[in-house]
Formats: C-alpha cells, structure tokens, sequence
C-alpha cells in the first residue's frame, strides 16, 4: 500500500545505494529539512485560510472569496504582501534582539516537529524522550516573546511581552501533568511507543474519566501556551493594539504570524498523539469487519484528521469566548487547572498501578 | 532605557491609550499612568475630533442647524434631532400633530436598540469576543433598513423638524417592524448565550468599575451608566415629553454599581423599547405629521431647554435667543462628555483590562463628547 | 419645591439674590462673590439638595459674561437656574467642581472656550483644544479664526 | 462544603461555556443563515428604497424642461452652502422680461444630503436621487450643474 513510509523507505535505499553512507546521511538531512520547511509554510496557508473560514461561518459572513476558488488561495496573496512589505525597525529598538526574536520562534517551532509522527513508521526522529523533547523545547518560545517584547522598545510590547512570560510559564505546569498522565499509563516517553499503546484503543477511551479530564486541561493548557483566544493576552489587541509584535511589520510579522499557526498545530499534533491515538486507526473491540474498513483509511489521514479536529476545537474557542484578565488567567491556573490536574495525576496513577483500564 | 520608554520618577508607566487605539472606537486620547497592570490615574485628552458645533449653530437658522446635531451621538441621531426640534416647538409654542408625535417616539426607540445593539457588539469586541459583534449587526442592519426606507438615511436621518417630521411614514414600515420585532424576539436569547451567561464574560464585569449612587449623581452621570448604580434618572419617566407619560414601560435600575449592571440596564432597556414599539405599531394616529409653521423660524428673546433621553443619557438643548432667525447662544449637554469625566475615578486601582470593560459599559461616543 | 417657595429659600440664604421671572424654570442672578456659599448650601440643605448639576455654561453678552448653572434634585425634581454675571475683560468665579464633581470638565470646557477664569479649581488646563493654543476663546462672539471660518 | 462548591463552580462555568459554543457551532453548520451581501456583484438586484437620499438632481421631461423658476428657495434653506442659483432673465415672446435660471450649481462635496432644499422647493423642481456610487478621481468634478444646456423652464410653473 502506498504510504509516507514506503516513500521514505524508497528514497532512503536509493541514496543508500548511490551515494557513500555519510553523503547520503547527509542528502538525508537536506531532504527532510526541506519537507519541514514546505511542511511549515503549506501549514501556515492552510490554517490562515481554516481560521478565516471558521470565524467567518461562525459569523454568519462568508469569509474570504475573492481569490482562487473560493477564497483558497487568499492566505497565499496575503503571504506575498507580507513578502513585499517594508520591514520597518524602530528607532529605539534595540536592533540584533528585535531581528533575531522571529527567528527564534520560527525555530522553535521546527524544532517540535522533530518527534511528531506523522503517519504509520513516519517520524523525523523517533527519540526515546519525545515527550520530554516536546515540553522542553516548546518552552523556549516565551523566549522569543520576551525577546521581541523588550527590544521594540514600547510599552504595550513589554506589557504584552510580561504577560505571555507569565502565563506560558505557569500553563508548563498543567500541560506537562496532564501529558504525564498518559505518560504513567503507558511507562514511555517514547511517541512511538504511546502511539503503539493505542493500538486497541484510545487512551481517551481506555481510562475514561481520568484521561478525559487531562485531555481538557490539556487544551486549556495548551491553548493558554500557543497565546490564542480567549488568553490571547500577550495580543490583547483592544488593550495592547497587538502585544509583544506591535512593531514588527512585513516578513518579520509574517514569521511571528506562522510561528503561531504551526505551534497550534504541533500541540494538536501532541494531544492528538497521546489521548486520540496518534495515526492509528479507529477500532472498536472485536469488530472485525469495522476495523478492517478503518484500517484501510490511511494513517496519515487518520493523524491530520484528530489533528485538525483539534485545531478547529481551538479555534471554536477562539471565536466565542472572550478574553481572559491577567489575574483571572493566573487564578484560572493556580486555583483551578493545577489542583484538578494534580489530583486527576494521582488517581491516573492509582489506575495503572492497579491496571483498572482497558 | 527604561527612561526612554515614559516612565515616572516612582516608576510608573506611562502609557498613551489612543488618539488611535482599538478600544477606543474613536479618537479618544487617555493618558494612563500605571503601576504595573494596575491603573494609577486615567487623564482624557480632547478635541481630536472637536468641531465646534455649537459656534456653527450660532450662524445657521433654526430648520438648518437640527442636521447638525445628527453628527453629534451619530448613534441616536434621531434623539438628538428630535430634542432640538422639541426646543425650537418649545420657544414657537406650536401644537405637535399626534401622528408625528408618535413617529417621533417609534423612531427614537428604534434607534434606541439600534444604538445598544452597537454598544453590545462593540463592547465585546473591546472584550476579545468578536462573534458577537456580527451577531448584534445582524439586527442592527434591519433598523437601518427601516431608517432608509422611511427617512432616506442609514444613519444621520434629518428626519425630524420642527413641527413635526419630515416625510410621511412608509406604507411599509408598521410591516417591516413587526418583522423586526419577530426577529428580534427570535434572536435576543442568544445574546445571553453568547455572552451574558458566559463565565469568563461575567468574571470580567462583575465588580469592575464600581461607581455609587451618590458619585454618579455628583459626576453627572445619565442614562444607563447612572441607572446602574440605581439612580432614577430617565428623562422620559420624570419630564416626559411627546407620548411618553401615556405609554406602558418600566425605567430600568440595577442595583449592581458596576459593569455587570450597566450592561444589564442595556439589556433590559432594548426589551423596554420594544415594548413600547409593541404598543404604539398598532396605534399610530391618522391625521398630519407635520403642524403648520411658518417658512421662516423666529424664537422669541428668552431661554429654552429641553432634555431628552439618549441611548446614553441626558441630552440637554439650550437655546438662547435674541428673537432673531438663528440662535444667539446654543449649548448642548451631551451625556458622553459627563459620563467620560467619571472614568478617572472608577478606574483607579483596576487592572488594565478593566478599563476597556469600563469604557464599553460607559458606552463612549467621541464626537459626542468633543461636540 | 414650588418655584414660590424656592424663591423664599433663596433670599432667606442670600438677600442680595434676584429673580428673573421667565424660562421654565426659577432664574435666580447671583453676584460671583457669593456664589460659593450659596452653592454649598444649595447642594447641602436637606430640603434643597440640589444634588445634580446637569448643565453649567456661559453665555457672552458682548459686554459681560454670564456663566449659567443649570441643577435639579434628583429627590425633589425641582429645578433651579443660577446666573452669575462676570465681568468680560477678567472674568472669574469661584469653582464648584468639588461641590458638583461634574463641573471639573464642564469648567474646564468654559475656561478654553470663553476665558473664565475658576479659583481654586485643582486642574485649569486646556481640554479640548490642542496644547499651546494661543489667542481668543472659540466661543466668544469676537473670535474669528482667520483659517477655517465658517462662513454661511 | 468546600469540595461541592468547588465542583459546582466548575460545572456552572463549563456549562456556561458549552451554551457559548453550541450556539456558534449551530452558525458554523447552518450556512443558510449568512446575511453577507457580496456588492459589486449584487449590483444588479440591489434596491435602495425610493427615498433614498443620494444626489441632488433636477428632472428634465423628454422637451428638456425642468420646473425650476430660479426662487433661490433652496440656496437659502441649505446649512452648507452647496446650492447656488446664477439667475438670468429671458425675454418672453410678449417682450417682457423673465427671471430664470441661468446654472443651478450644486457642490456634491458640501452636500449632507439633509433634504431642507427639496422641502423648500416650492414647485418640485429638484429631488434626491438614489445614487451612492460618487468616487471620483477629480473634485471638481463633484461640482455639478443640475440644469441640462440649453433647457428651459416648464410652461405654467412659477
């Protein structure tokens, strides 16, 4: 059957053939950085034109129409306006930490796509701590906020800037207990491995209540962490204007703007992966014939299917409810998510030490 | 560079909040001092858009200088209009037509919801909840389709003056409203859905922007801003004008003092308004909309003033004359500019993101304020 | 309170004060000396507790100033018109804004726009028209502005 | 106690939000409800009501006539000075002299489409027309005459 991994495999003997093992190591490399390039900027387009969409019909206009067919290809003449635009630096900025700051979140996020499994064996790097991987790197954005915040030198920038650093900081917390839940049921940190632990069944149904519950949080958390409504604080445009990128204009915007979108998309990559099962395929118990149809769907079509339902989840939130207060957003955090999270970890941990799950 | 970047010897932050800014739907200009996230004073900063509206009366006539007042609170265009057609009718001492008294009333409530379905959208938009902002036009746009069929404008009308209104009604219009009120009936429970029951909306109101009763009478304060603190203070129950003392509708008071209860006064006034629509659709009198005057208006040498009822207040229209065509001295006292003078004090010792909330539920029109 | 005994009231608390019998409501002129302690009786005493301040302007006269304070009892519903006439070359009155805190912009308005000067107000600044501004008031009926009159 | 109030909290505020999200996922399925109205291509059937206030003109019938007698009525009532009537005087057959007009000039600019002039008009020579499309690339070209060239005034209106 035809699939990601064949293809990989396919061009992996071919090089292995042709070249040296180091040249074709290397070709390798270049190949796979390519594809996460492609793959960052055809998520960008994708996910603006999805956002647009869904405000749209959750607004009861038409959203964008005009370009392409339907509007599809209006994200990509916004890009190439983007492309054009002057890149203005302000005055006072301080000039090395305001270019840099793009570029740090824009790595960021290539980095975390590192351990995501795509599809069936189709993985850039399957490490044995992909888990801690992700939460490790993916902290390093409140870096390049910060960053960016400081050294534009306005004031609605550093408070946007503060903000975020708060907040991303103190989201870690639940967003890395609810992942340890699925981590304790599976005793790996390993994609791979979690994803293989799914195979008759999703976490999310396996250990019902509990995994549900950090499935939530998760995406509070999560949501929290990607600064996106309705904790879009660190934007807050009708206090802020636009937060921590207010000076930043053309590609530098535009690389902020991306940033944003593909780190949605990796930690719906992640949730997808650790409660809905990653790339396999739906399967109800011993339903032969059931699961036979739903192997024959492909598995990458499985993982961007329960990605993209996540990501719409989150952009629903986005588009109706409003904006959190800072203090409301650290109270919802410190009083509500960590204490309920903590415990579900406890009772998540009683569970599979018992193994009262399917 | 923490000098660069505007900062008081105590460290303080200041931070300008407009001429442009989203929050401010206009140009309002606030110069905030802060202390963190937490507001130390809030000083407006005038006249951006400040076009002398009242040294302009002084050299139009009497029929004229009503179209100005239209660019006044560009959202109750029709009340302020009809406030200075009932000073001129005050100073000619004409009859009103009881037709046209009750066209004047239909359209003031009318535009009475469409001005508080803005209010609605803009404020939770201010908020971060874009959705309903689409939702409250929606409704929005069907009276200002009944505004364009019956007076020929969307939004600044000219459709009153003195003596009367300007046109007929529609044949139309008593069909199109009741169209509207079904819709409307239809659709207003999802504003609680969206967000008056929401959680994170109730948070950010509730307890925000506390002004008591005797502070709101002291700064001035009208219409809803100040029948949120409980005040009884609506021009149409306690000096009513046109049909108002004839007709069935409660002045709507909240106790809460704070945002929570100014949008809830909001809230309950649309459902008032229709209620008054309700009871004058089926009852609008035959005969003229429009009394007898003469072609050209001379008041005679005294002082008029009349109050109306805005979408956000008060609106007092003084005229003084010297028994010429035009008026000698005009002042209008326009709701935005006293309910503005209150937000200082409500916004001290709240949070940054306090003040957009307070600043909706004050509901701020800026040419309104600068006239 | 009627109008009758308002006025009764009034010349109780200040024989200097006289009436003017026209308008809707009482107007009762008041020399800017006494204007202060008139005020914070007319706010303070029980039976008048005019409370609310909802118009305060001025009105030039071409060879004075009179500054019109327009207040009602949100207990009471009575009404009351103060005059005060000020003198057009260096008009100035005492400041009410910590007895009616809505006067603080309402004077600050009147001061830019005809010049009346309010003593002891905490925050005499320009308003509304830009920083800097220099020459007449606006609303004076001698001003003219020599770039963007609107003539009609 | 403590633990009920807390859940019950919790319960209330996720069910307030649910009620928020099932009413938008109500508008994200049901598309029938979009009130978008796409202009340029819905030129065709867009209707604006016929008092609809747009532009000044002055009706001409198929003699080129038109009901104007040059009374300066609507220069006088209009608050911006947009309406000026250059008056002429014709000679009548009869050898009297006539006033009429010589340019009806009408600023679109100045216009606040306040309808005073029309309500002035003593013989209903002008009315609003419901146009709105006015972008132009030239001012002056908002400067517009309302008589049509060498048109005359109606018989029997004065």
């Amino acid at each position: 059957m035809w699939s990601f991994s064949q293809i990989a495999n396919n061009v992996h003997e071919w090089l292995g053939r042709t070249f040296s093992p180091s040249m074709a190591l290397f070709f390798e490399m270049v190949l796979a950085g390519i594809a996460v390039i492609g793959l960052f900027a055809l998520l960008g387009l994708v996910l603006v034109i999805m956002e647009r969409k869904v405000s749209a019909w959750m607004q009861i206009r038409l959203g964008p129409n005009r370009v392409g067919p339907k509007g599809m290809l209006q994200s990509l003449a916004d890009t190439l306006k983007l492309l054009v635009k002057e890149g203005l630096t302000p005055d006072g900025a301080d000039k090395f930490l305001f270019n840099l700051a793009p570029f740090i979140a824009m790595i960021v996020a290539m980095l975390l796509m590192a351990p995501v499994a795509f599809a069936r064996d189709f993985q850039l790097w399957d490490m044995n701590i992909g888990i801690l991987y992700v939460s490790a790197v993916s902290s390093i954005t409140v870096i390049s906020i910060l960053m960016a915040g400081w050294s534009s030198n306005n004031k609605y920038s550093l408070m946007g800037a503060m903000r975020s650093g708060a907040q991303i900081i103190s989201y870690e917390l639940s967003a890395g207990l609810s992942v340890l839940s699925i981590v304790v049921l599976t005793g790996s940190l390993q994609i791979s491995e979690i994803v293989h632990s799914q195979a008759n069944g999703w976490w999310i149904f396996k250990a019902f209540p509990t995994v549900l519950v950090s499935f939530v949080t998760f995406i509070i958390a999560v949501t929290a962490e990607t600064n996106r409504a309705p904790f879009d604080l660190a934007e807050a445009e009708s206090e802020l204007t636009a937060g921590f990128h207010t000076e930043y204009s053309g590609m530098k915007f535009a690389l902020f703007f991306l940033a944003e979108y593909v780190n949605v998309f990796i930690v719906c990559a992640i949730g997808a992966t650790l409660f809905l099962g990653g790339w396999m395929p739906f399967h109800i118990g011993n339903w032969q014939g059931f699961n036979h149809v739903m192997d024959y769907i492909p598995s990458s079509l499985w993982f961007f299917g329960k990605t993209f339902f996540l990501i719409f989840v989150i952009m629903w939130f986005r588009w109706t409810f409003p904006r959190l207060r800072i203090d409301q957003l650290l109270t919802l955090e410190w009083k509500y998510l960590l204490p309920i999270s903590m415990i579900n970890l406890l009772i998540t941990t009683a569970i599979a030490i018992l193994g009262w799950h399917f | 560079m923490v000098e660069e970047i505007g900062t008081t010897s105590e460290g303080d932050l200041i931070i300008n909040v407009g001429p442009q800014h989203p929050a401010t739907h206009g140009v309002l200009h606030l110069v905030i001092t802060l202390n963190g996230e937490t507001i130390k004073k809030v000083e407006p900063h005038l006249g951006y858009i400040h076009r002398s509206i009242e040294k302009m009366c002084e050299s139009l006539t009497y029929r004229q200088f009503i179209y100005v007042t239209s660019r006044m609170d560009y959202l109750s265009a029709h009340i302020n209009n009809h406030g200075c057609a009932l000073c001129v009718e005050k100073g000619l001492q004409v009859e009103i037509p009881a037709r046209a008294q009750v066209i004047r009333v239909l359209m003031d409530e009318l535009t009475r919801i469409a001005s508080h379905e803005l209010w609605w959208g803009a404020m939770a938009m201010d908020l971060g909840a874009f959705t309903p902002f689409f939702h409250a036009f929606r409704e929005r746009e069907t009276i200002n389709d009944i505004m364009e069929e019956t007076c020929g404008a969307r939004l600044t009308m000219n459709y009153m003056v003195p003596g009367g209104v300007m046109q007929d009604l529609h044949p139309m219009f008593q069909k199109r409203v009741k169209d509207f009120l079904v819709l409307y009936k239809r659709k207003i429970h999802e504003y609680d859905e969206l967000l008056t029951g929401n959680i994170i909306f109730q948070n950010r109101m509730k307890g925000v922007g506390m002004l008591d009763p005797a502070d709101a009478i002291s700064y001035g304060c009208t219409g809803p801003t100040a029948r949120g603190s409980g005040v009884r203070c609506d021009v149409r129950k306690f000096a009513p004008y046109e049909v108002y003392d004839k007709l069935d509708f409660e002045e709507v008071t909240e106790q809460g003092c704070d945002s929570f209860a100014r949008y809830m006064v909001r809230i309950r006034e649309m459902q008032q308004s229709v209620r008054i629509i309700e009871q004058l659709i089926d009852n609008i009198p035959s005969g003229d909309f429009q009394a007898k005057t003469k072609a050209v208006l001379k008041l005679p040498k005294g002082e008029f003033y009349q109050q109306v009822e805005t979408a956000r207040g008060e609106l007092g229209i003084y005229i003084v004359s010297e028994g010429g065509t035009t008026p000698y001295r005009i002042k209008f006292r326009s709701p935005g500019f006293s309910n503005l003078s209150v937000l200082d004090h409500i916004a001290r010792g709240s949070k940054l993101g306090d003040l957009v909330a307070m600043m909706g539920t004050l509901d701020l029109v800026i040419p309104d304020i600068d006239r | 309170m009627l109008n009758e005994a308002l006025k009764a009231k009034i010349t109780e608390l200040l024989p200097e004060a006289s009436f003017e019998e026209q308008g809707q409501w009482l107007q009762c002129l008041v020399a800017p000396k006494d204007w202060l302690t008139l005020a914070g009786s007319l706010r303070n005493l029980p039976d008048l507790s005019f409370d609310y301040m909802f118009c305060l302007t001025c009105i030039d006269w071409k060879t004075h100033l009179s500054m019109v304070y327009h207040m009602t009892s949100t207990q009471f519903r009575h009404n009351l018109v103060i005059k005060v006439k000020l003198d057009r070359t260096s008009p100035a009155v005492d400041t009410v804004s910590h007895i009616w805190r809505t006067a603080e912009l309402h004077e600050r308005e009147v001061y830019e726009m005809f010049g009346v000067l309010f003593n002891n107000h905490p925050d005499l600044r320009l308003l509304i028209l830009p920083d800097g501004w220099e020459g007449k008031n606006p609303l004076r009926k001698d001003f003219e502005d020599p770039i963007n009159m609107i003539r009609l | 106690m403590f633990v009920i109030d807390y859940i019950k909290e919790v319960w209330r505020a996720v069910k307030s939000l649910a009620t928020g999200m099932r009413r938008t996922l109500f508008y994200f399925t049901h598309h029938r409800e979009i009130i978008t109205q796409q202009y340029p291509e819905n030129r065709d059937t867009l209707n604006l009501p016929e008092r609809f206030k747009g532009e000044v003109v002055m009706p001409h019938d198929e003699k080129n006539e038109h009901r104007c007698t040059g009374c300066t009525a609507c220069e006088l009532a209009c608050p911006n000075g947009t309406i000026k009537v250059i008056t002429k005087f014709d000679i009548s057959p009869e050898g009297k002299k006539k006033k009429a007009i010589d340019k009806l000039v009408y600023h679109l600019e100045l216009c606040t489409m306040c309808n005073l002039c029309i309500e002035a008009c003593p013989s209903d020579a002008i009315k609003m027309a419901q146009t709105f499309e006015h972008s132009v690339f030239d001012r002056n070209q908002l400067t517009k005459i309302l008589n049509n060239p060498g048109s005359k005034i109606m018989e029997g209106v004065e």
